[in-house]
């Protein structure tokens, strides 16, 4: 088949199972990943560069905005490495493949039980943030200025 | 008008079966074939074949070919000509021996031989008990044999004509010069111009309502040769399995009797004891099939409705053994491994799980023990004399050779198919380089393309399926198990009626080319009604009783009368019966006990 | 009971843009396949419909089509599993596989699924002399079960189309063929498992499969195909057949 | 090349063959490998850097007394060394998936190749040569001129 487009199209309509999804799942959350990964990695080595710069990119972290990011951060690393074990497991366990519908509502399960107590931690965190900025008369969406960092 | 296209090869097989693929094979090896097929090869009906292929390998108890002889012969009520039996079963040891060396996936004995079980008629001769004689690949003997020729035809190259629908053969006088198809992608007719033409097309189970077979299977073969001259032998003999899954006709394999399967009528009777004694529910086919119907009528079955069950729960099965005081018992373990599509059949379509409960079953339209007639080579024969029409073959169920008499034993098409689709392939190989390549009639297609036409154009009152289905209730209910004088005139007025609304009050929806199945299925509902009317014809000419063809009109076999073969042509609209003496060699015809 | 049938319908020689054919069924048993409501289309309603099928109980491998959204054979398929019990209503929708080029309503070009299924050399091969005695060559029932399952495959390519791998590149062998190399690979009698491994390791071989077993459950003959896609990983990664 | 290797002990023929390994092998065990490596650096990291600490309270401060210790700065190079790895070879997996031009798709492995060693190379030397005491000090003159 010829077209992105219609590939993507077609994988979202596909009736699959349990498997259909995970791979879904892990697809998107691994490009997800990556992306924040290089972002995260070019301004970690700003900490060496250009310290103020990486101070700020810091201090930016700290804003609501971002910090939702965070949260989902944490969503996307869980279940792909969850996902991830699951899927080298039985990779080099094929007698196991009877249990590869178990497995996958397992490591759905499994994040859901551990991504749930830490992202409304990180989500509590990230409200007190807010309680803290509106405390200053900031709004939550307020971004701090860069230049104030370079300067 | 759409375009005609030519090709030439030495020979062409028309049919990508057991039959066609193995002459294929072996054809290749010396010559150019083109194998021209209306499906996929893998698609073809061969691959449906449940239980098994026999052949005397006597791998784990004494066996020996003689008895798989007997036995067949006395299978088909002593109908069969001896001389083609024997080649049928002694060849069966060695063509199932290269299917093996071809790859083909048999089960096997923990001594690492091919695994070989029980099949209805199959007995040692000596003691009459059942001998493990099928040689199987779990219930899917046919699907592994289908597969592996395909395979070996890949190997070697093979040349094929997927979804060319062959609609017309090019006879010349006492000769062939090929075939005239269409290909179903594009609806342009190609002209498959050749020394030798061999037919593997299959059966016609579709002309009845409840069969074993697919809808693909309409006898194309059968009645392209009857419509260019070609007689058809022993048309009255048509199979009815005794166990159908109950108005699906989807085939319950033999082999769960093999296995030790059952049958019970409403009362709860294993009503097989009263019909068949010694061998009881492994009785020959015909036997049991008319012992089903037989119950039915008396308002034995299931509930009154028109079924009886197959039961092969381990818990009947194991009380039966014990019964008979045989040691052997059964697992659900066993069905699972042993009969593992059956199982899925059962539970996919009937919701019923074979190891808990019963099967619906009732007979079903299987197997055509007639048509193109042909000797031990495969060549097809231009009349009864045993004339033979140069470079035109045939094999597998479209054939007549007769090695199944008046009713096939189970197994032994699948043998039927290897033995005599090499033979065919070989003497193809042979002698195809000594022939000479006849030209082309003029205008070859010609014909073929006006009926196309008229079938695409005409705008008649009726749709092909509603003909069909009238054709398929006559069948079933006058031309089916049991039959009659009165039936079967019935049918024959029918048919009549039928044909004629076919050729002057038909209409299609398609008149498109492409991938035109409404044209091309209308198409062949004509070869079943040439069909159908070919079998009510000879059927009613046979007055006598005798393997598949029940009369209760002349409910004995009359030895005197009828023991010879049925011939029949067509000649300006007139049915012409002929008739060819069987040949007997070591079995004298005796009555037929089970 | 009463049926809504909704069928991908497209036909070139009348415009090359596919279209949604909505039918209604009436007098529809729960028991009927799907296979026969397309019949019925077919027959009673409009005859232009194609579609391919044969022996309508799923040995074939003729009628793999994408039905509600999933991979299926439509002669396997009842009306029952698109209806709650009880209920007298059902929606059911019919769609070419997916990943090879349609060419008339719910009839794809198998060509290119075939070309895959070729390239894995699909058949025996064993050049040492038959054995002297003329009989079988000896296979121990141990391991004439190692690729039981793969002997199952009717080629429909129901697993192949429900591959996103497959979707997304066709030059994937896919997982039909893959199940093709499994069944010789672990056959003991064959003796070219590293020419087909090499065939199957290849860059568009089993690395292209991304576990989404979607194959595995469309597979009408319930083989388990992601599980010898990865026993044929194994044995790439170990040498060991 | 076949061999019997034996048939004794597991009661089945298996047999060693030889076959060609080719990148895509490698890329795929690496992938499986560094996946397993992932689950204790990655998630050990998120554990740290955003739980842990939360986000709100990580500062260059923070960074730097980390950094304090070679043994974080080795967990950070590995973390960063496998991560850049395996997610650009995932995303090439990804592209490959969608782009089927052979030329292409070569050029996009070479450019995610050069890329990946590039942004290791670059971060490596961001966290090998980091100083704390400078960043503290610089931590320090950015509060004071932050006024905070
Ligand atoms: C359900 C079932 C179970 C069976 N079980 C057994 C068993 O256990 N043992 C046994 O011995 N026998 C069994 N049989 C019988 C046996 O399988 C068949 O008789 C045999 O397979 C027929 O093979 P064939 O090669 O003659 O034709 P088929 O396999 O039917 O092939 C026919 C071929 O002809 C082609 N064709 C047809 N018409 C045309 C045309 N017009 N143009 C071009 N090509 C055409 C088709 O495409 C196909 O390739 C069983 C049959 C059925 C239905
Ligand atoms: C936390 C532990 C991790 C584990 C166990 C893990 C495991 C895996 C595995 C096994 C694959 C291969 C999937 C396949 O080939 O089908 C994979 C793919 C991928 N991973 Fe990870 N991974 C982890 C972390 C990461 C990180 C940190 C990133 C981002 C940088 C990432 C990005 C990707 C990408 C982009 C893919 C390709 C997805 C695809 O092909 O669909 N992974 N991961
Ligand atoms: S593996 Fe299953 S789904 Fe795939 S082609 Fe074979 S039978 Fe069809
Ligand atoms: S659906 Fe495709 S990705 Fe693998 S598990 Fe099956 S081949
Ligand atoms: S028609 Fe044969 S598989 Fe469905």
């Amino acid at each position: 088949m010829s077209t992105l487009l219609l590939t993507v199209r077609e994988s979202m309509r596909y009736r699959g199972r349990s498997g259909h999804y995970s791979w879904l799942a892990h697809r998107i959350s691994g490009l997800a990943i990556l992306l924040f990964l290089v972002m995260h990695v070019w301004d970690t080595a700003n900490a060496h560069f250009y310290p103020a710069l990486y101070a700020w990119s810091l201090e930016l972290f700290k804003y609501p905005l971002f910090a939702v990011g965070e949260i989902g951060l944490m969503a996307a690393v869980l279940y792909h490495a969850f996902n991830g074990i699951r899927i080298t497991l039985l990779d080099f366990k094929p007698e196991w493949w009877k249990h590869q519908e178990k497995s996958a509502t397992i490591s759905w399960g499994l994040f859901f039980i551990i991504f749930t107590p830490i992202g409304l931690y990180m989500f509590i965190e990230l409200i007190a943030r807010c309680n803290e900025l509106a405390a200053h008369g900031n709004t939550c969406w307020t971004i701090p200025s860069l230049a104030s960092y370079l300067r | 008008m759409s375009q005609i296209h030519t090709h030439q090869h030495d020979a062409i097989i028309v049919g990508a079966g057991g039959a066609g693929l193995m002459a294929a094979l072996y054809a290749s090896k010396k010559s150019n074939v083109a194998v021209v097929s209306k499906l996929y090869p893998t698609r073809s009906h061969t691959g449906a074949a449940q239980g098994g292929i026999s052949a005397a390998l006597g791998n784990v108890e004494e066996d020996n070919w003689e008895w798989h002889a007997f036995d067949t012969v006395k299978g088909s009520d002593y109908l069969a000509d001896q001389d083609a039996v024997d080649v049928l079963c002694k060849e069966a040891i060695d063509a199932v021996i290269e299917l093996e060396h071809m790859g083909l996936p048999f089960d096997r004995f923990p001594n690492g031989k091919i695994s070989q079980r029980r099949f209805g008629g199959h007995t040692n001769n000596e003691t009459k008990k059942p001998v493990q004689r099928a040689c199987h690949a779990a219930d899917r003997t046919g699907h592994m044999i289908l597969q592996t020729l395909y395979q070996q035809c890949i190997k070697n190259k093979v040349n094929f004509f997927d979804e060319y629908h062959v609609v017309d053969l090019i006879r010349v006088g006492n000769a062939v010069a090929g075939v005239i198809a269409v290909d179903v992608a594009t609806g342009d007719f190609h002209i498959f111009h050749g020394k030798a033409v061999m037919f593997a097309t299959g059966g016609w189970g579709r002309c009845w309502e409840v069969t074993s077979n697919a809808h693909s299977l309409t006898g194309d073969g059968a009645a392209i040769c009857f419509r260019r001259g070609v007689p058809m032998e022993d048309m009255e003999f048509f199979q009815f399995h005794p166990t159908g899954i109950f108005k699906l006709g989807i085939l319950i394999t033999e082999g769960v009797r093999g296995e030790g399967g059952i049958l019970l009528n409403g009362k709860g009777e294993r009503f097989m004891e009263k019909y068949a004694p010694t061998i009881k529910d492994l009785a020959s086919r015909d036997v049991v099939s008319r012992a089903i119907f037989l119950e039915l009528r008396d308002g034995n079955g299931i509930n009154g409705q028109n079924y009886v069950h197959l039961d092969v729960t381990p818990k009947t099965v194991n009380k039966y053994f014990e019964l008979a005081g045989e040691s052997r018992r059964i697992t659900r373990e066993d069905i699972e491994q042993k009969l593992p599509d059956i199982a899925d059949f059962t539970r996919t379509y009937l919701g019923i799980d074979p190891v808990e409960e019963p099967m619906p079953i009732q007979p079903t339209a299987h197997y055509a023990m007639g048509g193109i007639p042909t000797d031990v080579d495969a060549r097809v024969l231009a009349d009864a004399q045993g004339n033979i029409i140069t470079g035109l073959y045939a094999a597998g169920e479209v054939a007549c050779v007769s090695v199944h008499g008046a009713n096939r034993l189970g197994t032994n098409s699948l043998v039927d198919l290897v033995v005599f689709g090499r033979r065919a392939g070989m003497h193809i190989a042979e002698n195809v380089p000594h022939m000479e390549l006849l030209p082309l009639p003029k205008d070859a297609a010609a014909s073929v393309i006006t009926e196309f036409e008229r079938l695409r154009t005409s705008k008649g009152k009726h749709k092909p399926y509603q003909l069909r289905q009238r054709m398929q209730k006559t069948m079933t209910d006058n031309v089916g198990v049991f039959r009659t004088e009165e039936s079967m005139n019935a049918a024959l007025a029918e048919l009549k009626q039928l044909r004629e609304e076919y050729m002057g009050n038909i209409t299609i929806d398609d008149k498109g080319r492409i991938f035109n199945t409404d044209l091309l299925e209308a198409w062949e509902l004509g070869c079943l009604l040439e069909l159908a009317e070919v079998t009510a014809y000879a059927a009613r000419n046979r007055q006598e009783s005798r393997g598949g063809h029940a009369r209760e009109d002349y409910p004995n076999r009359d030895d005197e009368n009828w023991l010879k073969h049925s011939f029949c042509q067509k000649d300006d609209d007139q049915f012409r019966l002929d008739y060819k003496p069987v040949t007997i060699l070591r079995y004298q015809p005796k009555e037929r006990v089970y | 009971m009463q049926v809504q049938l909704r069928i991908r319908r497209y036909n070139p020689e009348q415009s090359n843009k596919p279209w949604w054919g909505d039918y209604t069924l009436q007098n529809v048993n729960r028991t009927d396949t799907v296979l026969d409501l397309l019949h019925r289309v077919k027959w009673e309603i409009d005859g232009t419909l194609a579609l391919r099928r044969s022996c309508a109980h799923g040995v074939c491998g003729s009628d793999a089509m994408r039905i509600n959204g999933a991979n299926v054979l439509a002669c396997k398929t009842l009306v029952s599993s698109f209806s709650r019990e009880g209920s007298n209503q059902a929606k059911i929708q019919v769609e070419p596989i997916l990943g090879l080029p349609v060419q008339k309503d719910l009839i794809v070009n198998m060509e290119p699924f075939f070309e895959h299924y070729r390239s894995v050399l699909p058949y025996m091969i064993n050049n040492d002399p038959a054995p002297a005695d003329g009989r079988e060559r000896l296979q121990s029932p141990e391991d004439r079960a190692r690729f039981d399952d793969t002997t199952k495959c009717i080629l429909c390519a129901a697993c192949t189309t429900s591959c996103p791998s497959f979707w997304a590149n066709d030059k994937y062998v896919g997982p039909a063929a893959i199940v093709q190399a499994h069944r010789f690979i672990f056959d003991s009698r064959d003796q070219a498992p590293a020419e087909r491994l090499q065939v199957v390791g290849d860059t568009f071989g089993v690395w292209r499969c991304r576990t989404a077993f979607n194959c595995t459950n469309a597979c009408p003959r319930e083989i388990e195909v992601t599980k010898a896609i990865a026993e044929v990983k194994i044995a790439l990664a170990t040498g060991e057949v | 090349m076949t061999t019997v290797i034996g048939t004794a002990k597991r009661k089945v023929t298996i047999r060693q063959v030889q076959i060609q390994a080719n990148s895509e092998r490698y890329a795929y065990l690496f992938m499986r490998m560094s996946g397993v490596a992932l689950l204790v650096l990655a998630v050990g990291h998120m554990l740290i850097q955003h739980v842990l600490n939360s986000s709100g309270n990580l500062t260059l401060l923070f960074v730097a007394d980390q950094w304090n210790s070679w043994g974080w700065r080795a967990y950070d190079m590995f973390l960063l060394a496998f991560a850049v790895a395996h997610g650009l070879n995932g995303l090439r997996n990804v592209l490959e998936d969608y782009i089927h031009n052979p030329n292409t798709t070569k050029w996009i492995s070479r450019f995610l190749v050069a890329f990946g060693i590039i942004t290791i190379i670059w971060a490596g030397i961001g966290i090998a040569s980091f100083d704390s005491e400078a960043a503290r000090a610089a931590q320090e003159a950015l509060r004071q001129s932050l006024g905070q």
